[in-house]
């Protein structure tokens, strides 16, 4: 019996569970665009699973009416890398956030992006412990006062996708919890990759850290200060689309259509696919300052997926000693007979 | 080894006599380039063959390759071989091979009074015994007046051997374990067949190496026959071992080897996490090796990565299993709750090592019984299963299945760094005679919660995603019995406490009553649990052919324990408990019985010899 | 509360009467919006300054904000005041302020019969009522008959006082709070003006803020005084406490400030590696504030790198320092053990919280012992001191530190989430009373070696580095004593392993004996250890009152025991433990000493009542 | 007392204890790299540590005559950031292997290289596990048979200098366990670096992996395929350094000088200390194949530096509240007498 995936809807997705985040969090929204795109994907509802770790965005599984597994800090792309690999067929999302996947989870967050194994993973970044009321985060800005940084934290912040195109992400990309047709979109495009999708979504916590991103989500930032990135189009950005991201001496630099001569064809045009990622880092890193925030998806390779290669191992090596039993196994090596 | 001479051969002058004797211990040990182990595992395999009892220790240094002829780049190999049913490897070889001064210094205080020495004299040179701390060469000193020596130029003689073959001198030089392997063929009247045929196969595209070696053990056969070293040969009859099909086996094998079978019975896919560790991380190997039985091993970043990864598995109806030592161990205490507070299967392996912190990581010891009883968070029992011989890991391993499906909780698997490198010839079991662990998931919609139980094991059911209809969430938050939801409400959390604990304890109406061997009550019993097995047998038995009144019993379960073990307990006025530790079991069973049990610890990570327990039970019945 | 009329004020006709009682115990429940920590810690205050015995119990919902107006949204402040010497912040409230339906209900079934109810009618409408699980307005039908209800329309006369000035409804609605503290106030005769002075500190920049609030705390009063609510009003005298300085604390903050005065009466800088998790994280944000005292504080990646940094801040002679709670100590165990083996000097600091796995993260419960002294892998004792209340955290810190820098051991400092949020006043020692913790580093080059020992104490010599000529190594490896050299002798390891014991033992020999307290001897001992110490006190108090064979013992040290304790013990014919987990300390007691104490569990996240221990108590006598 | 630094000699740095490594393992001349350089410093024998995880490697502690921390298994860069951050005036040297730093430790890693502790971390990369005899490490190339993965591993390898970069590393550099001189060179500029500095040196191991840096060590290849690193020069290779690497749309090309008039001029002149690091991310993912190897020093720039920040932290507040006593800290908060 499967579920007609045809006909599901949002609603499919929504738990009985109250939502217990403060009003206001970002997590909603977030929580609503994941509840809209998952009818979508032609999966039937039984086989999505949600796994997280500790955290404010860490209980979203409770919201979603899908199997779901809210493990312990940090471990959710380990727990999930298990799960994944004995059921492949399943389509399995991470849920995690900057403290969650950067701070204590760094490391299975690293490992998963080299091995590729086919999660989604979601990383809800607020640039603050949320849940223990308010701690800087690995994402946090320097400088940053908070119950344990009192006089200002002095560590340098993660650009979390830095970190993961530095452990060999085949697919990275950016969007922000408010801007709805955005993230949907690249929820979807993380649905369709084969291998580890990470995708980190800028998500207001108005409680501990309210608009820490105002810099790209403010109504005159929207338009103004984003890089929204299109696969095989130039990187231009602007409410008149009439700036844009140029290669000079191998660094961005910010130009004028119109000014100097420079056109549109000057500006670097996008490949998500590109064999090296030095660019999709070299765009990453910009986040503010003199150069546009980049949203979308920075990079997307093909590559070989990690559960696909366990699988075809067992395969190969079930069809060539096929027939092996346990009498088999057992009796094997040198055995001898007392009578 | 009791010997009883037979005269055999009394034809040649200076022939040597042949003895019978019914039990004999010869210890290997060189450097590490020395190939000791194999040397050792081919006298275990042809003493297999020939049908005797036997049981292995292998001794290896700490570094993959110490510094050439220092003590601590000796590699040992003791095997014992018996004409009867035997249980451990013996405590002091009657036959000690010493290929060079380091290893005679480290083994020389272990060799029995007038037992055989043979030494390979081509390496007792200055740079060597300075190497070994020897300031006179005790070849050449009366030191060694109380064992029957034998020198030989092992090296010279291996090179003659190959004089005319065209090897260069490494690989010459490396066969000659080869020759001390033929000398002790001789001096125990093994056949070298076996091993002829093993070194054809092992070198089947190396004809010239398999030649030279083969070469070689003849030559150190021939040798002993053409010098006659030996004034006399023994002969060790096949033990009266019960019919069946036998195979060597050690106990990491016989424990990858269990948890196929418990794959295979209970119809689930065997998954194992593991991040590597000595000395457990035989079993990562050798289940990788078991693809086409369906396993699959994910070698993962750290040892929190691989319970995970298991739970996650677990989640997903695998039999997931992780394998690790004591120090990977405390780095997974966090994660085995979250397996029991979702309440999944898990087996957890824990091959133990000495400790603490990094320790001993080559040596055994059996002091993490309290780890895993009490190293999480809270209040977390879970049962605990202990394998008492390599053959037995095989038994334990689905011993741990049953309990971790059947009760759907985390189950640990201690072994220890003894049983897990030593070996044993183990009569195989049939197929069907294994049990039935077959499992099944929930698929029925009507009724389900996630946290329904079966009312007799309290085991929740196993609904697992891609079931349709099913969907639902676990956690490691606080859980409302039955529904399953996230609960802060005071008397559940109680409830659910309690429930944990007594799911646990219930097992102990699903396990056998522990047994106690001679009388069933008395003046002392010696209760052990894990690899003391072999070293407690030996000693009660040899104490009861004296007449001793003391009795053994040995513990499987370790949580939770056998019903009948306090009674059982109770019946004896004195209580010895011989643990690799301070006194682990000792202090859970003080605590749930209140009897007077004292430990007898031993924490030298080797394991303990027959004779210490028995004079540790000859000086309780004094005492 | 027991009550003695007096009557102060009979001129006005329904003037209440004042009654004098010792004791009395408020409970403040709203939405965790409603600011309830903040009016219970300003009762609070403002008591302590009148010179009440006090002690405070605040229960937080587990969300930071969950949905409004639901249970699980409920914030509690309970305090208990008294004019003579209390123990715990009592069982039952004789006053429940309730902002809302949800707090009504949630708290509802604790409130004393006959108690005040003071109710904000304003939130009980339709949404609220469902949120809150009522299908009847409990104002409306005669569920609350048993108490005396007093219905106010906080919300409405809040913004009627507020009328006047120019803020937003947001604001105004704010300051509610201060509403139904002005009643209490009223109610139990308190002055106004600590808190109004407080509020003008706090809104010193917003004026009207300020203003704003002292004008609905006044309007609660005055509305009292007007309406003439209360038939009774109450008096608490202050109590006869000893002379001294007092002030309010919390455990965390005892806990923080103890740490501080050990670095300073040591002269080791303090360092603590920490990362955030409930209910520790409060140490890492007090100690972040104390830069201006040298500490400096980490906060690390994960709990692994914080107890690491600590250890490698110990190897350079500080003050090394972690905190945690249950699930992070699981992590740090392998760390721990690193110290162990390398004896280096660290302090552990575990708040307990509800377990297993994430379990409840806002409760209380003792169940970490046996993690504490077990969660380790091999035989690795660490000495373990327990906080019993809010203020003797400062102490244990103190005892903490002491035992680590002399004996070069890592030590376990345990409190839980209920005395690290729970407080009361303490009455401040003289800093010269302070035991004086003075440490000397290994300077001297003759004679030195890494882990030659102190014979007393067995503590190895601290040689930091940048000392020149005592260059050494450590490491996790079994070391050779006195050398510290890695050494893989059987004979050392075994040697080692127990002298590592011994240490953790003889410091039995250097802490007090245990006190009991009643008879010396007799029928029923109660055993307690940890944050049960007020409960019991009381429970056994008021037993003794009613002439009840039975005295208490309380445990500072877990490990090592006090050496009279198993003396102690056997002077009663029977022993109860009360412990908030299954029998943890029971379970030691029972096996070191033999004698069949028996536990009394209580898991619900909360402490103990006294009610609760005393009906065991008379249970115990009677069975 | 302080030694006389200027005095100390290589055999200084030599302890007592025997060393037990495998004859022919790389670690060897690691060592007497590291003892040759030690003493040319200017820094106090007394003020040396070396902490250390687990592995062949991380025994190195022992055979160097300073103060040494053997520690646990990939945690030495968290033991190593406490005692420095108490202990600034320390030189602490951090020894890691690619299990002990990149596998179990990689959290620790990346988390002391965002902060960028003063810390110098040398990781022994030898592509295996050695001390547990011979699985593949989390460096180990795609297809490797050894005893845990009998039929290949599956896992894509980390770059170990990406990793670094992606976690905002300010100083990175690579170099050889053969190539002394340069080894030498780069141990110095690691020493010289005020924030956190991590070196990968490749090591062999010839009993679990033997040559498997052949394609770099090697006669032939030592000089056709491995671009050293000048600063401020153009990346030029070959033993008659006729070949060079050009930027191309932003990505490296290898071209020959002479031909269709490529000169020196048109190679990228290296410059370590760019604000943005991605083309030194770009660098060291060439390793082999099509394109030289990059040795020698990658990024150095200057970054605030974490115990600095710490101890200025704490400076500035002593001075604020310099009077503060313990008796100070105890009467705070409000107090009340009872007498
Ligand atoms: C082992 C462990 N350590 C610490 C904690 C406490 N803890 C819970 S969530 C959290 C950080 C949450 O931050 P983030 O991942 O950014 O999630 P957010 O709440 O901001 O969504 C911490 C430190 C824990 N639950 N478990
Ligand atoms: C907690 C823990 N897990 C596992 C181990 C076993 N272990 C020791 S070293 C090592 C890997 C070593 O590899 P690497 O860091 O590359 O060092 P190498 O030996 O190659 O120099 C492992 C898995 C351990 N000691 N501790
Ligand atoms: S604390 Fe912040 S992240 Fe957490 S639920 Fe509230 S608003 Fe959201
Ligand atoms: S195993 Fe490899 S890395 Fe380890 S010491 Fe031997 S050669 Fe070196
Ligand atoms: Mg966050
Ligand atoms: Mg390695």
């Amino acid at each position: 019996m499967v579920t007609e995936t045809t006909t599901l809807k949002k609603k499919d997705f929504q738990s009985d569970q109250e939502v217990r985040w403060c009003p206001g969090c970002g997590d909603y929204a977030i929580l609503s665009a994941v509840q809209a795109v998952f009818p979508e994907l032609g999966i039937p509802k039984e086989n999505f699973v949600i796994v997280s770790g500790i955290g404010c965005s860490s209980r979203f599984p409770y919201y979603m009416n899908t199997y779901g597994f809210h493990t312990i800090h940090g471990r959710a792309p380990a727990v999930a890398t298990g799960l994944k690999l004995t059921r492949p067929e399943l389509s399995v999302w991470v849920v995690t956030g900057d403290g969650d996947g950067l701070s204590i989870g760094g490391n299975h967050l690293i490992h998963t992006l080299r091995r590729n194994v086919g999660l989604k993973i979601l990383m809800f970044n607020n640039r603050i412990y949320g849940l223990t009321k308010g701690q800087y985060s690995p994402t946090s800005e320097v400088g940053k006062r908070t119950k344990s940084s009192p006089v200002g934290s002095l560590d340098a912040p993660f650009s979390p996708l830095s970190v993961a195109l530095g452990a060999g992400a085949t697919f990275v990309a950016r969007s922000v919890d408010v801007f709805q047709p955005h993230l949907k979109a690249t929820l979807k495009r993380a649905a369709e990759h084969e291998g580890t999708a990470f995708v980190e979504i800028y998500q207001n916590c108005n409680i501990f850290n309210d608009k820490a991103f105002s810099y790209v989500s403010d109504k005159e930032a929207r338009s103004e200060d984003v890089v929204y990135i299109e696969n095989g189009e130039p990187l231009l950005f602007g409410r008149e689309k009439n700036k844009g991201l140029r290669l000079s001496d191998g660094e961005f630099e910010v130009v004028t259509l119109g000014e100097g001569g420079v056109t549109a064809e000057d500006c670097l045009k996008w490949d998500e696919a590109r064999k090296n990622p030095a660019l999709a880092f070299q765009l990453a890193q910009l986040d503010g300052g003199d150069f546009p925030t980049a949203l979308g998806v920075l990079r997307c390779v093909d590559a070989p997926n990690y559960e696909q290669g366990v699988i075809s191992q067992i395969r190969s090596e079930e069809e060539s000693h096929g027939d092996a039993t346990l009498q088999d196994l057992l009796y094997s090596g040198d055995t001898w007979e007392v009578g | 080894m009791s010997t009883e001479t037979k005269e055999k051969d009394t034809q040649a002058k200076a022939a040597p006599t042949v003895e019978s004797v019914d039990d004999v211990v010869v210890r290997f040990a060189g450097d590490s380039g020395d190939g000791m182990q194999l040397t050792g595992t081919q006298f275990t395999s042809t003493s297999a063959l020939v049908g005797n009892d036997l049981a292995t220790l292998p001794e290896f240094p700490a570094e993959i390759r110490a510094p050439q002829g220092t003590l601590a780049g000796v590699s040992a190999f003791q095997v014992r071989i018996a004409d009867y049913d035997i249980h451990t490897p013996g405590d002091a070889p009657d036959c000690l091979v010493a290929m060079n001064p380091a290893a005679l210094k480290k083994s020389i205080g272990d060799l029995k009074q007038n037992g055989v020495l043979i030494v390979n004299t081509d390496e007792f040179h200055d740079r060597n015994l300075k190497k070994a701390g020897y300031e006179v060469n005790p070849l050449e000193d009366d030191s060694l007046a109380a064992y029957r020596v034998h020198k030989a130029d092992i090296t010279t003689m291996t090179f003659r051997a190959l004089d005319e073959m065209d090897l260069d001198s490494k690989a010459k030089n490396r066969s000659r374990n080869m020759f001390a392997l033929g000398m002790v063929y001789y001096l125990f009247s093994r056949p070298i067949e076996t091993t002829i045929e093993w070194l054809n196969q092992k070198f089947a595209k190396k004809a010239d190496i398999a030649e030279a070696n083969i070469k070689v053990l003849k030559a150190g056969w021939n040798f002993c026959e053409i010098t006659q070293q030996f004034q006399v040969r023994y002969e060790i009859e096949p033990a009266k071992l019960q019919a069946g099909v036998y195979r060597n086996i050690m106990g990491n094998s016989a424990l990858s080897i269990g948890l196929v079978a418990a794959s295979r019975r209970s119809g689930l896919p065997l998954f194992l996490g593991s991040y590597p560790i000595t000395p457990a991380s035989d079993i990562l190997h050798e289940l990788a090796g078991y693809k086409s039985f369906g396993v699959s091993t994910f070698q993962a970043e750290d040892e929190i990565a691989a319970v995970s990864s298991a739970i996650g598995a677990a989640f997903g109806g695998a039999l997931a299993v992780t394998t690790t030592s004591g120090p990977g161990l405390a780095l997974k205490s966090e994660a085995i709750n979250l397996a029991l507070m979702t309440e999944l299967p898990l087996i957890v392996c824990n091959i133990q090592r000495g400790g603490p912190s990094t320790g001993l990581p080559t040596k055994t010891e059996q002091a993490d019984l309290l780890q895993v009883m009490f190293g999480r968070n809270s209040d977390s029992p879970v049962p605990v299963v202990a394998a008492s011989s390599p053959s037995d890991c095989f038994f334990a391993a689905l011993e741990a299945v049953r309990l971790a499906t059947q009760y759907m909780v985390p189950v640990v698997l201690l072994s220890d760094g003894y049983i897990a490198n030593g070996s044993e010839p183990w009569r195989l079991p049939e197929i069907e005679s294994l049990p039935d662990l077959r499992v099944e998931f929930r698929t029925e919609k009507e009724g389900f919660t996630p946290y329904m139980r079966n009312p007799e094991t309290l085991a929740r059911a196993w609904a697992i995603p891609g079931t349709p209809g099913l969907e639902h969430r676990v956690g490691g938050l606080e859980k409302e019995d039955v529904t399953g939801n996230v609960s802060y409400d005071p008397a559940n959390h109680d409830h659910m406490v309690r429930l944990r604990a007594d799911k646990v304890r219930r097992i102990a109406n699903d396990i056998p009553p522990v047994e106690v061997v001679g009388s069933e009550s008395g003046k002392v019993l010696v209760l052990g649990w894990g690899s003391t097995l072999g070293a407690i047998t030996g000693a009660v038995n040899e104490a009861r052919s004296k007449g001793l009144d003391v009795s053994r019993a040995h513990l499987k379960h370790l949580n939770p324990f056998p019903k009948n073990l306090g009674d059982v307990l109770r019946r004896f006025e004195k209580i010895i408990v011989p643990e690799m530790n301070l006194g682990q079991l000792t202090m859970l069973i003080r605590a749930e019985y209140l009897v007077d049990a004292q430990v007898f610890s031993k924490i030298e990570g080797k394991p303990f010899g027959r004779q210490e327990i028995l004079e540790r039970i000859e000086q309780t019945l004094e005492g």
